[in-house]
């Protein structure tokens, strides 16, 4: 079972149709899938729901897909990036539906650990609560959500050995632990394709078993706020 | 007079405890940062997965993989630790952050928030906000105390869709400081410099209790 | 004839297929690791927090922080990694591991599973038994056809409290194997050299069809 | 704020009432809270309902405490361990409740993550379901399983900051990290006190949020099972 890959269009190859639901890692531009989401958009690959925290900025990230039209639908928390993103939507080409950020990570996990269903306080007396069933515990109101899974989940690590094993760098980890659990397949790229042993086993953030592919990319990791503090001068 | 946001901050950060971990929203909140009283050791938490935020960086030590939870560029500092947003929010939906400390639209006197939606408009998203006033122990709200065309934030109801129902403890704004019994009603327990009970009476439409 | 231990055990690892991440259980189960035929890569998980789970130390290797479920010293491989019970769990429950090989008291013609407790006997619990039999995608029990006292194990219904209710997808016991359509029901698919299906059939009360 | 200790008595001090809810770390002896066991034991405290995978050995672990019938009740997943647990069951003296072991671990998870319920397939059509919410999801039947929390988690990890971030041994992790998030308090005994900043931050397991109080023990590390194989001589 080799899951090592030559490149991203390599890495897709065979799994992508039309209508596919599509979980994609990363938070704002940090810890996204540059390459798989490029493999995606040159697939051609239409009608994709798309669950991701944010939507990518107008050129990059899944603005991509934005740009081209192959998303239906977008699940995340935050979409303020993008402005055509907003275009589509108002115009009433794009779904949209909102999750708490929270209740978007625990349902990714869930998805991808065999829980259909939990409770939760977020969003109890509020939009979000509309039409979800609501059960008291210790006299507190709280909500049902499910779990979500994806026909593939597209996630970006720093490091990976030929056995899938991914280990995230700092922020970058976000959504992409839960991500790799819930698709039916997942795909990763990764900064740098270890020898296999040279990840510490205490600290493998995700286990093979959760990676069916893998490819090493070339990231731009593009900065989406640059702040920076000044030098004190002596 | 009233306070400017400086001063806003500086007193929201009056709320700060010795030991206790923080999560500071986008705006204002996140210059509270920069009033931690002497004494105080306080660790923040980032939503995106991080806790021990440290300040901005250098120019020569900006690191695309570190970003907080607004895709600013931060810093580590040595108590630092990452994790996953699931991690992150079991964290916080599970009451072991201590305070939040985040801007609004609106406030209602029995302590219901808004701040992410506006009918009619662009809707961005709630983020994490929902999650973190429905998990942190004690929501402090730091916001102007009026809108720009002067309409009063302090309601009786908020018009605005809600954030989270009777989740906010106190209210930080130019004019003042109000402390919220959730789901019973509100108090006004400090004046900003110079500004009297009638201006705060006159900008506001929450019944509040006055405890000055 | 009828197969032994090693046998059955042996029989069982022909279900491994490569790239098959597997759980095994404890007795006979365990044996099948010593069988994975070549050519095909498994990698073996053990409930309480590892994938990748290596033989059996040498005596100076022995490390009381790596043990297996069932609290044997064993050793990492160059793949291993550890993690959490709940992820442990996350990852079985979620349907991540391929096949499951398992002991049993008894299996009903339906699927059902009992190996946890016999009523009137001390309860010593059912472990990770019944999340596994719920979770793992294909679930293979390796037990002896007959009890000690010559009973029946492959039953209508389980006499006794079940593990799992229409779980298991193949039988392997001295005398032969059986495939389980879940819900549906059984058929034997293979005999042990020197077994006919009378010799099944006397110690059968399942109903199961031949198809030898 | 000071979170170091210096000893298992002193960090117990104050946190036991007759009564309480303990969660103890641990499967089998491995990765066990040696020393805050013995402190448990040593405080007197009475009437423990005690969450804990396993139930030790007759003279190790929390055998000490069976010993000394400091225990009301016991939620595990198996106690085969242990002599003395079982005549004190059989006669009536101790109470247990039986959770499959990826229920228990999930339901301390969520006791720490704010669920106060969740879903699972794990012991549909069994006893454990007796009693139970069912609920269909696509045509699959599920019970509901809910959050546990306790007064005190006892967790033991290889190394720890003054922070209270932990990092756990290969093993040894089992029901640690989720026990130290479902405690209302949390002591954690450790190998090794190391200097702040000396942990990776990428692969701390237990951020310091989660412990209140930490101290440096002396661990037997007993081993239950002592499986070993010959060495091929040439």
């Amino acid at each position: 079972m080799k899951k090592i890959y030559p490149d991203a269009r390599a890495a897709l190859d065979g799994l992508t149709f039309d209508g596919m639901t599509v979980m994609s890692g990363g938070f704002g531009l940090c810890g996204i899938a540059e390459n798989l989401i490029v493999a995606l958009r040159d697939s051609g690959v239409k009608d994709l729901t798309v669950i991701s925290n944010n939507a990518g900025v107008d050129d990059f990230g899944l603005g991509l897909l934005l740009q081209t039209r192959q998303i239906k639908k977008m699940i995340s928390s935050y979409v303020g990036e993008n402005k055509e993103f907003e275009r589509q939507y108002l115009s009433g080409e794009l779904e949209l539906e909102f999750n708490p950020q929270g209740t978007l990570a625990e349902r990714c996990r869930a998805g991808g650990a065999g829980i259909p269903g939990f409770y939760t306080k977020t969003g109890v007396g509020t939009l979000i609560a509309e039409g979800k069933e609501h059960k008291e515990f210790d006299g507190e109101t709280y909500i049902m959500e499910t779990g979500l899974v994806a026909d593939l989940s597209i996630v970006k690590a720093w490091k990976g050995d030929e056995q899938g094993n991914l280990v995230f760098r700092k922020t970058a980890r976000n959504f992409n632990p839960m991500m790799a659990t819930a698709g039916k397949v997942t795909v990763a790229e990764v900064e740098e394709i270890v020898p296999l042993g040279s990840l510490d086993p205490d600290c493998i953030h995700t286990p093979g078993v959760y990676v069916q592919r893998l490819i090493k990319g070339e990231h731009e990791k593009r900065v989406e706020q640059r702040t920076v503090r000044q030098r004190e001068t002596a | 007079m009233a306070w400017d946001r400086n001063q806003m901050a500086e007193r929201a950060a009056k709320e700060l405890e010795d030991g206790f971990y923080v999560n500071l929203g986008i705006g204002i909140p996140t210059l509270v940062a920069n009033y931690i009283p002497d004494g105080v050791d306080v660790t923040l938490q980032s939503e995106n997965g991080m806790l021990g935020m440290g300040p901005f960086p250098y120019d020569d030590e900006v690191d695309p993989d570190l970003i907080n939870a607004g895709k600013q560029t931060i810093t580590e500092l040595r108590r630092t630790s990452y994790f996953s947003s699931a991690d992150s929010f079991a964290m916080i939906r599970g009451g072991h952050i201590d305070l939040s400390i985040l801007g609004a639209m609106e406030v209602s006197e029995k302590g219901d928030l808004a701040n992410w939606m506006i009918p009619g408009k662009m809707v961005k998203g709630m983020g994490g906000a929902m999650d973190l006033v429905a998990g942190v122990k004690r929501v402090v709200v730091v916001m102007d105390h009026a809108s720009k065309a002067g309409d009063p934030k302090l309601l009786h109801n908020c018009s605005l869709p809600l954030t989270g129902q009777q989740v906010v403890d106190m209210v930080i704004t130019n004019l003042g400081v109000f402390e919220i019994d959730r789901g019973k009603g509100m108090k006004l327990t400090e004046l900003a410099p110079g500004v009297t009970v009638d201006d705060v009476k006159a900008q506001t439409e929450a019944n509040f209790e006055i405890a000055v």
